[in-house]
C-alpha cells in the first residue's frame, strides 16, 4: 500500500469483455480484488484464480493472472491441486452458493479441514444465476423460484456455520456493496497462512433483486450490520447501542445499556477453538435482522501444502534422494549369468 | 525337533520342468504370506515364474467358511514362462473349506497336501461336507499326503516365547517348509526374511522354528519321500526382481518423472484393486513423489488437473467404479488440452461388482466414457511388468501431445507377479518438456497456437512471467483460448482435438506379429490376456498348427499398419475377459469379421482354453463363421 | 396515434406458402418474446409451424455486443412442415450486433426489417462496425426497411403510465405489431395474451400500445405496403398447441405416471437445456408428482434410484457433463435391476463446451458410458412433440424390463416447437405394473426370480410384509440376489443382463422405410435430425432423385429388422450432429460401410446440407466410395 | 418394550452368514439395532436399511428388513429418495466415517439440512476398514497408514460439530460396546421426526485397534465418559467430581468443587439454535480425553418429506387432482377442421 506500487488495477484486467448483467453486484467484487492485489507487492503471475461454475465463476477471465474456468463444483480440489504442486502460488477460489455449496460442497469442506492455503471467495447471491434462477442452497425456506412455485422446503444452510463446523481456521464474510470491508477482510485473508474463507454478500439484481437489502439499504442497514472487530466489543447499531453477549445459552443481542459495556463479548478471533466463532454465526439466519460481518475466526495451523513439502525433505535427509536404481532393486533380486 | 536342517538320507528328487502349486487357507491363516515367500525362493534359485494371488471377497469372513478362503498360485519353471498355470500339480489346503473351494481346479493325479488337524467335524460343517473327504474316499484321483500342522507347529515353536493364540500363527510357515521340502526350495531366504521383518523377536524364533519343522518333517517322514526339483531357467542373463503390476505401474510412473524431470503428483482415491499404487507411491517422498488422498474420485482427478496446470507430471488412479466418477473432470482435462495420466485398474462386473477379480470390461467406457465429442489415448499393459513400459509411454504421449491419457491395468495384473529383468535405467527415453518460456506469437503469448506437427499447445506453468492465460472447459478458440461461441470455430475444434490423438498413430511401434505369418488364423488381444494368449497359441503351435498373435498396446489409436495386418488374415480371434469390446472396435474400424472369445468369470484365461478355441477354429473352419 | 388497428386501405397482400422469419436483439430486447407470440398468433390462424430458438451465450453479455444477441426464428407455412427453415426470408434485427451476427444467413433479396434509432456510433462500435450498415451498400443485396423503433415506441406508450427504463422495454411489441402487419397476422391474441400476463397494469398498457403502434406505422408507411400472407395449413383435423421438446416430455412423463398408475419421481439438477423439464414437473404438484432439486447430478440420481426402489415411477433428467456423474449410481439401477428414466438433453462439446447449443455427441456415451458390462435401452426423441411419445416408450421399457432406460433429446428438441396434434389420451397404453405381493416360490420370494418372457426380476416395494430383500451392487446370484463371488455365476448374470436388454428387439416397433423402397441410397438418422433429414429427402426426390429414410427411435436394442433393412440398400448415409457415432454402431454391428455425415457447429443441420449430400452420393456415385 | 413385543431379534436376523472380523465392533452394533427394532412395535416391512460401501455397509445384508447395499458415499441421497417417496417408512442409514465423510461427505450434509426423516448411523473406527486400513477424515494427525507412511497431515473432521455446522436438527454420539447407551440413544433418534445423525464409535481390531480405548479401557472410561444427560447438570468422573460449565470462551471442563454445582452447565438438547450443542462438541478432538457422549441436538422442525407430501396436498386442493386433458391445453389449443 505505498505509492510506488508495481501494479495498478488496469494491470489486472484482461482484453475479455465483461459479462454480467449490469448492475450485478460481481462488478463490485471483481474491482474490489484487483484494486487489492494491485496493491500487493506480488508479481501477478504468482496468482492463480480457479472457478467452478456460474455467473461468479466466470471472474477468471477478468483477471489477468494464472486461471482456470473449471466445472462445476470443483475449484477447490483444482485449487487444492496447484497449491499442493507449487506452494509458492497464491491461489484464490472463486465460487458461488450453488458452486460451492451445492455440488461442491464436499470439496469445500474437505478443503477447509485440510487447511491448504488457499482463499475462497463464495458469491452468495442465494440464487443460481447462470442457469437463471432455480433456488440455491442459501435460499430462504418458503422462496418461490422456478423449481419451488410452491415455496422452497429445503433449510438453508448458513455457510459461515458450516465453514466452522468443517474446522476452517478463517472464516470472514462481508458484502459486495461495502468495498472499504471487502478490501480489509481480503487483506487479512491473504494474510492467512491456509485455508481462508470468505462468504460475500452478492446481489444477483435480475433472479433475486433485493435479497440483502436490511443490510445495504439506507434506513436499516446501521440497525442490522454487526461489523466482528479483533479486540473489541462487539457493539453495533447508529450509536452502538446494540451489543452481542456470549454466555451458557450462545450469543445474544443486547441493549449495551441493560448489560453494561463490560458484559459484552469481546470479540477474539485468535480463540483456539471455534465455539464462540460458531455461537455469532448464529446471531442471523441469513441477512435478515442483526448480521455479523467481518473475521469470525482467524487461528494459525500448519497448511496442508507445507507439512506435504516437509515430508519430501524429510524423506529426502533420511533417506537421500530418490534413486531408482536401488528403488527396482528393493524387493531383492537375482541375477541371471 | 532337532535342529538339522539338511540331511544326508534325502532322497533323489524327481526332475520335473515346471509346477503349479497353489497354496490355499482362510483368510487369516497367512496362505498369501507363504505363497510369496515360497515365490521369492524360486526366484532367488533361478526358476522363470509367475503367481496369482486370488482374494476372494472383500471381507474376511467368519474363519473356516468357503467365502473366507484366500489362495496364492505360483508357476515355477525351467523355461520361459508365461502364465501362473491354468490348473495346479499340487494344492496346499488348510483347512476344509480351502479343499473344497479349489481341488475342483487340481489337475487330477495331482498333489494333495492337507493339514489334518482343521478336519474337525466344526469346520467340515462350515465348509458343507456332510463326511470327512480325507475318509471318504472322494480324493480318490488325487494323491493325497496329510500333516497335522497344527499339532506340529505347537511342538515346534514351545520355547520360542509366543503364547495362546500367536502360536498357530505360524503355520503358515510350517507349510511354507514342507513345501520347501518337497520342491527342494532352500530355506535361507525365507530365514533371512524372518529375520529382517521380524528382527530378534519370538515370533521371529517361531516362524523359523515352524518353518524347519515343516521342511524336516517331510524329510523324516515316508510319505514325503517323493519329491520334486525345477532347475533353473535359462533366462537372459541379467539382473531380475519379483514384481507384481501396482509396483512396477508405480515405479514406471517415478521412472517417468525422472526421466522428465517433473516432479510426480499422484491424486487419488483408494480402491481395490488399485489402492495398492497410491500405497506405494507414498512411501516415495523421497523421490519428491506428491501423493494426494483425496476425499473421492472427483478430487482425485480434480487435484491432478490442478498440479498438472502446476506444471507437474499429474497422474491419477482408480478402477471402474472411480473412473466414472472421474468422466466429467477428464473431461475438462481435455479441453484444457493438459498432460494427465489416469490409470484405470480394472475389475469385475458393473456396479460395484465383483471388486477383487479380475475383467477387461472398461475398454469401451475408456473409448467413450464421456460427453460430447472427447477422443483420448487408450493404452493397456499385458503382463506385471509391462506395466512400467507401459506407464512411461503414458507420460510420453501425455507430455508430448498435451493430452489426457487412459492407462488400462486390471485386478490380475495388479496383483499378480512375474521375474523383471531390470532394464537399462540409465537408458529411459528423454521425456524432457520445455515448458513455454516467452511469447509465441510477436509480442503476445497465445495458449492454444500449436505445435504444427503434433498440434500440442504450449504448457505455460503458474509463475511464470508474461505468459498468464485462463483455461477452462468452454469451447475456446483456436490459438486465443478464448470463449467461442462460434460455429465453425467448434467444428474446427471438435477436429482438431480429433486430429491431434489421430496422430498419435504414426508416433507408437507398428503391432508385429509373433508365429506363422502365413497362417490363416490370427490371435488378437490387447491387455493382461496376454500370457494365456501366447502359451496358447504356443500350444497350438505345437500341435503343428498355422496361427499367429498381435497383442496391442496402443488401442486408441490403433498403430498405423494394424489395418493392414489384419488384412492378411482370413480369421481374426479376439480373446476378451469381457463381451467383446476391442471386437467392435475392430469391426467398425476394418469392417472385419472378427470372432470374439469371451469370458467373464472373474477369472484369467487358461492357455488351455485359448489353444482349443484356436484347434476349433482351424478344424471346423468353415463351419464356424 | 389513434385507437384504430385496422384500416379498409389495407392493400393486398402478397400470398406465399411460407416463410421463414428470424427476430434478433440484443438478450435484454425480449426477441424471444416477441418470437413465441408471434408463433402464437400463427399457431392460431392454423398455419403449421416450427421454431428455433438460439441464445448464444450462457450470461447476458452487456447490451449491444455479439455475444449479447439472442434470436429467434420461426418458420410458418400453408403445409405440413419438418423445420424451422434454413435461412430466413425475413430478419428482424434490433440493433448493429443482431444485425452483424444473423445477416450472413438471411437469404438474398430477403426483407431486412431494422430498428434505426439503435444504429448509433457506440452500438455500431460494440458491434464492430467501422461505417454504418445502413448507409455504406453493403446491405444492397438485401430489400432493407427501417423503423426508429424506439422513437416510435416512447411516443406510443406516453400516458401509460410507465417511466424511465421501462418505456423502452415495449419495443419488441412495436417490433411485434410491425411484423403482424406485414404478415396479416391478428393482433387480438397478443393483446388477450397481454392482459392474461399482465392484467391491469401500466405495462400492459403499454405493450399493447407498442404493439398498436407497430401495426399501424406498418399500415401508414409507404414503405411497409408489401405485405404477405400465409394461408392456414391442411393439416390433419385435430385439436392443436404449439409445443416444446422440454415441455412436452415432461407432459410425457406425466401421462406414463397416469398411464402406470404410479406417482412420478423426478430427482434432478439444474442444467442447461434439461432445467426446463424440472421446472415443469415443479410446477404439477397435483399431478402427485414429486421433484427433488438434489445437491448434484449423483444425489439426482441417487433419489430416484430411492425413489424406484419405494416403488415410483423415477426419473432423472440433466444434460451431458451431469450424465458422467450419474455413470456409477446408472451402473447400480442396472445391477439393482430398477426400473429408472434417464433422460440426457445433448449439448455442445465435451466439458462445458457450448451449453446452449445442439449436439447429438452423447450417443456412444449413452451406449458404453459405465464400467464393465453395463448395456442399457437407449432412445432418442425425433422433434418436440415426439418427446411425449418417447417419454411414455421410456416408462413401458423401464417398467416392463426392470431396467434403467436412457432417453436421449438434445438442446433443439428442448427449445424448439411444433405443433402437437393432441393424442387422444383415453388411449394412452396400459402401463400397470404388478408390484410382487407374496412368495415366488413355494413359502419363498426370490427378488432376483425371473419372468421367463422378458427376464425382469419382480418388484417388491418397501413396506409389503414378508417380501423384505435386499438389492445391491455387488454381483449377485440369480434367483435368491444374494452376494455371490461364483465364476459361472457372475457370466450367467452378465449374460442374462444382455439378454434382457437384446429382448426388447422383438418388443418394439420395426423400422419403417420412408421414401423409394427401390432407391440405392438410404438416409439413416435419429434423433433430432428428424426434420432436416426428411425435408432434405423429400427436396431430393422432388429432384427425381430416388432415395429412402429411416429414422430410428430406438438405437439399444436396434429394432429387429434393421439388419435386413439396411441391407436392401447400396449406400447408407448417415447425418449426425457428431462426428459419426451411429455410424459406428451400425459398422460394428452389421459390417455395413457407411458414410457418416457429420456436422458439429452447435446448430442443426439444415434441409438444403442433407439434399446437397444426397444429390452428390448419387451423382458421383462410383467416386465416393 | 412390552412382554408382548411382536417380535425377537432372531425376526431381525437374516440367512446371511455375518462376514466382519471375529472381534469386530460391527457385530455388537448390530447386535444393538437388532434388538431395538425387534422391541419396537413397528412391522419389519416398514423398516428400510440403505447404506453405502464400507465393512459396516455390509450391515443391510444381515437385516431382515427391505435394504439396499449401495454404492460408496451416495447412501443419504439412496435414502432421501425412499424417504421422499414414501413417508411412511422408516429409513435408516448405515454408513462409515470413509463413507460419509469422505466421498459422501455432501449428501450427508445436505440430508441434514433438509431435514428428511432418516436415521443415521455412522460408524467410526477412524480408518478405511474394508480396503485395508488407509487413513480416513476422522483419523487423527500424524497417523501413519499404508498411504500415510511418515504420518498424516490432514486435518480430522469432528463429526459432531460438521453435523451441527450443517443445520442437524438432531446430533447424537455413542461407542459400540456401551450397548444399554446405545439403545437408548437409537430410541431417541427414531422417535425424532427429520434427520437424526448418530455418530456411534467403532473398533476396527485389524486396522485400527484401541483407538477408543481412553472410553473402553477399564482405567480410563469414567474419567472420560462425558454423559450428556437433557435436564441434567453436565457432570462426569467416578465422582461425578467433573463437570461442564459453557460461558463467554465456550466450554470448559472444571472440577465441580471449584466452581459449585450452580454454574455447571444444564444441558438442553432442545435449545433452538445449536450453539451450545457446538461448544460441548469442541471439548475433545476425537475420542482422547474426556469426550462427550449422548445427545447433542434435538429439536424439532418441519421434515422434508411431509413438507413435499403437503405440497401435493394443497396443490390438489387448490387445483383439483391432475387431469391430464386439461394440462395439455394449458399452454392455448387451436383446432384445424
Ligand atoms: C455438472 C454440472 N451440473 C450443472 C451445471 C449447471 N450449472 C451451472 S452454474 C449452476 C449454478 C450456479 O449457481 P451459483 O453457483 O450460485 O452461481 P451464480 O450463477 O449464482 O453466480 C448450475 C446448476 C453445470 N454446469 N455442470
Ligand atoms: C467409488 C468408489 N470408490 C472407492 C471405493 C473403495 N472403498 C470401498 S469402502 C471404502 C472406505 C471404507 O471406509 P469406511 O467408510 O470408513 O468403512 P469401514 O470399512 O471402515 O467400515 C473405499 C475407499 C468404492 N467401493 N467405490
Ligand atoms: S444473473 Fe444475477 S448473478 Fe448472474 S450476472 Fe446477472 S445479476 Fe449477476
Ligand atoms: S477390517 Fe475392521 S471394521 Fe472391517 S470387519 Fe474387520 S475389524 Fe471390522
Ligand atoms: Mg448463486
Ligand atoms: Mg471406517
Amino acid at each position: 500500500m505505498t505509492d510506488t506500487a508495481r501494479y495498478t488495477r488496469a494491470d489486472f484486467q484482461t482484453d475479455q469483455e465483461v459479462r454480467w448483467c449490469p448492475g450485478c453486484g460481481d462488478y463490485t467484487i471483481l474491482a474490489s480484488v484487483q484494486n487489492f492485489l494491485a496493491e500487493l507487492d506480488v508479481p501477478r503471475e504468482n496468482h492463480v484464480f480457479i472457478s467452478g461454475i456460474g455467473c461468479s465463476s466466470r471472474f477468471p477471465y477478468y483477471m489477468n493472472t494464472y486461471g482456470m474456468h473449471s466445472i462445476h463444483g470443483r475449484a477447490p480440489a483444482i485449487a487444492s491441486g496447484v497449491a499442493a504442486a507449487n506452494p509458492d502460488l497464491h491461489v484464490w477460489v472463486i465460487t458461488g452458493d450453488g458452486d460451492a455449496l451445492s455440488i461442491g460442497g464436499n470439496h469445500l469442506i474437505h478443503a477447509l479441514r485440510r487447511n491448504i492455503n488457499i482463499t475462497i471467495l463464495l458469491f452468495n447471491n442465494q440464487i443460481y444465476g447462470l442457469t437463471k434462477g432455480q433456488y440455491s442452497p442459501t435460499s430462504e425456506v418458503g422462496k418461490r423460484t422456478k423449481t419451488s412455485p410452491m415455496g422452497s422446503i429445503d433449510w438453508p444452510f448458513n455457510p459461515v456455520s458450516l465453514a466452522l463446523g468443517a474446522e476452517a481456521s478463517f472464516v470472514a464474510r462481508t458484502i459486495d456493496m461495502d468495498r472499504a470491508h471487502t478490501a480489509e477482510i481480503l487483506t487479512a485473508a491473504y494474510e492467512h497462512e491456509g485455508a481462508a474463507f470468505i462468504e460475500i454478500y452478492q446481489n444477483c439484481n435480475v433472479f433475486n433483486d433485493k435479497a440483502f437489502i436490511e443490510l445495504t439499504g439506507r434506513e436499516t442497514r446501521d440497525a442490522n450490520r454487526i461489523y466482528l472487530e479483533h479486540g473489541k466489543p462487539i457493539v453495533f447499531g447508529k450509536e452502538d447501542e446494540k451489543g452481542v453477549v456470549v454466555g451458557p445459552d450462545g450469543a445474544q443481542v443486547v441493549d449495551v445499556a441493560d448489560v453494561g459495556i463490560d458484559r459484552i463479548q469481546v470479540h477474539d478471533a485468535k480463540a483456539p477453538e471455534p465455539a464462540v466463532a460458531f455461537a455469532l454465526s448464529r446471531l442471523s439466519v441469513g441477512p435478515h435482522g442483526p448480521t455479523p460481518l467481518g473475521i469470525f475466526r482467524d487461528v494459525s495451523r500448519p497448511t496442508y501444502e507445507r507439512q506435504l513439502a516437509d515430508q519430501i525433505v524429510q524423506a529426502q535427509d533420511r533417506q537421500g534422494p530418490g534413486d531408482l536404481d536401488q528403488l527396482v532393486r528393493s524387493l531383492g533380486t537375482w541375477t541371471v549369468e | 525337533m532337532s535342529e538339522e536342517t539338511t540331511a544326508d538320507t534325502r532322497p533323489e528328487p524327481e526332475p520335473i520342468d515346471n509346477v503349479v502349486i497353489r497354496f490355499a487357507g482362510d483368510s487369516g491363516d497367512g496362505m498369501q504370506l507363504a505363497g510369496t515367500r515360497f515365490t521369492a525362493s524360486s526366484a532367488l534359485f533361478g526358476n522363470d515364474l509367475a503367481t496369482f494371488p486370488n482374494f476372494p471377497a472383500e471381507i474376511r469372513a467368519p474363519a473356516g467358511t468357503l467365502a473366507g478362503v484366500s489362495a496364492f498360485q505360483v508357476h515355477i519353471a525351467d523355461w520361459d514362462i508365461l502364465t501362473p498355470g491354468d490348473s495346479p500339480d499340487c494344492l496346499v489346503a488348510m483347512n476344509p473349506a480351502a479343499l473344497k473351494a479349489n481341488i475342483g481346479d487340481v489337475v487330477k493325479g495331482g498333489l494333495v497336501i492337507v493339514n489334518s488337524d482343521a478336519f474337525d467335524e466344526r469346520n467340515l460343517h462350515k465348509a458343507g461336507y456332510e463326511t470327512n473327504p480325507l475318509e471318504d474316499g472322494s480324493l480318490e484321483s488325487y494323491h493325497l499326503l496329510t500333516a497335522p500342522m497344527e499339532q506340529l507347529t505347537k511342538e515346534a515353536v514351545q520355547g520360542t516365547g509366543v503364547k495362546g493364540r500367536e502360536v498357530l500363527r505360524s503355520k503358515n510357515f510350517f507349510a511354507l517348509g514342507l513345501m520347501s521340502w518337497m520342491y527342494q526350495r532352500p530355506l535361507d531366504p525365507v530365514i533371512d526374511w524372518i529375520d529382517q521383518k521380524f528382527g530378534d523377536s519370538p515370533v521371529a524364533a517361531a516362524n523359523t522354528a515352524a518353518l524347519k519343522a515343516g521342511y524336516n518333517y517331510g524329510l523324516t517322514t515316508e510319505a514325503f519321500h517323493h519329491t520334486y526339483s525345477v532347475a533353473p531357467a535359462t533366462l537372459p542373463a541379467g539382473e531380475y526382481t519379483n514384481i507384481t503390476g501396482n509396483q512396477s505401474l508405480a515405479w514406471g510412473l517415478v521412472a517417468a518423472s525422472q526421466a522428465s524431470g517433473l516432479p510426480l503428483f499422484y491424486g487419488s482415491y483408494p480402491i481395490t484393486p488399485a489402492s495398492s499404487i497410491l500405497e506405494a507411491l507414498a512411501r516415495l517422498r523421497n523421490f519428491g513423489v506428491r501423493t494426494f488422498q483425496a476425499e473421492d474420485e472427483i478430487a482425485g482427478i480434480g487435484t491432478s488437473v490442478g498440479a498438472a496446470f502446476a506444471g507437474h507430471l499429474a497422474a491419477t488412479g482408480t478402477s471402474g467404479p472411480g473412473l466414472a466418477l472421474k468422466s466429467e473432470a477428464l473431461s475438462l482435462a481435455l479441453m484444457a488440452e493438459l498432460p494427465l495420466i489416469v490409470v484405470d485398474v480394472q475389475r469385475g462386473g458393473p456396479s460395484t461388482g465383483l471388486p477383487t477379480k479380475v475383467e477387461q470390461s472398461d475398454l469401451l467406457f475408456a473409448m467413450y466414457g464421456r460427453h460430447g465429442e472427447a477422443p483420448l489415448p487408450v493404452i493397456a499393459a499385458a503382463t506385471p511388468s509391462d506395466a512400467f513400459e507401459v506407464a512411461i509411454e503414458a507420460a510420453r504421449i501425455a507430455l508430448k501431445y498435451m493430452t489426457p491419457v487412459i492407462l488400462l491395468s486390471d485386478g490380475y495384473i495388479a496383483n499378480s507377479s512375474e521375474p523383471w529383468k531390470l532394464p537399462d535405467l540409465s537408458r529411459l527415453p528423454d521425456l524432457t518438456v520445455d515448458y513455454a518460456e516467452g511469447p509465441n506469437q510477436g509480442e503476445s503469448f497465445l495458449p492454444y497456437l500449436r505445435d504444427p506437427e503434433t498440434l500440442a499447445r504450449p504448457w505455460a506453468v503458474p509463475g511464470t512471467p508474461g505468459l498468464e492465460h485462463r483455461l477452462g472447459g468452454l469451447e475456446k478458440q483456436d490459438g486465443t483460448g478464448n470463449v467461442s461461441y462460434d460455429p465453425m470455430n467448434h467444428e474446427h475444434m471438435t477436429i482438431l482435438r480429433e486430429e491431434k490423438i489421430a496422430r498419435i498413430a504414426d508416433d507408437i511401434a507398428p503391432v508385429e506379429v509373433f508365429g506363422d505369418e502365413d497362417a490363416e488364423l490370427l490371435v488378437l488381444g490387447w491387455g493382461s490376456t496376454f500370457g494365456a494368449i501366447r502359451a496358447g497359441v504356443n500350444r497350438a503351435r505345437k500341435r503343428e498348427a498355422k496361427v499367429a498373435h498381435v497383442h496391442l498396446r496402443h488401442i486408441n489409436p490403433f498403430p498405423a499398419n494394424l489395418g493392414e495386418v489384419l488384412a492378411r488374415f482370413e480369421t481374426v480371434l479376439i480373446p476378451e475377459l469381457n463381451r467383446g469390446q476391442l471386437s467392435r472396435l475392430i469391426r467398425a474400424r476394418y469392417l472385419v469379421d472378427t470372432i470374439s472369445q469371451s469370458k467373464v468369470q472373474g477369472q484369467p484365461f487358461k492357455a488351455a482354453e485359448i489353444a482349443m478355441k484356436i484347434m476349433q477354429l482351424l478344424d471346423g473352419k468353415d463351419e464356424q463363421r
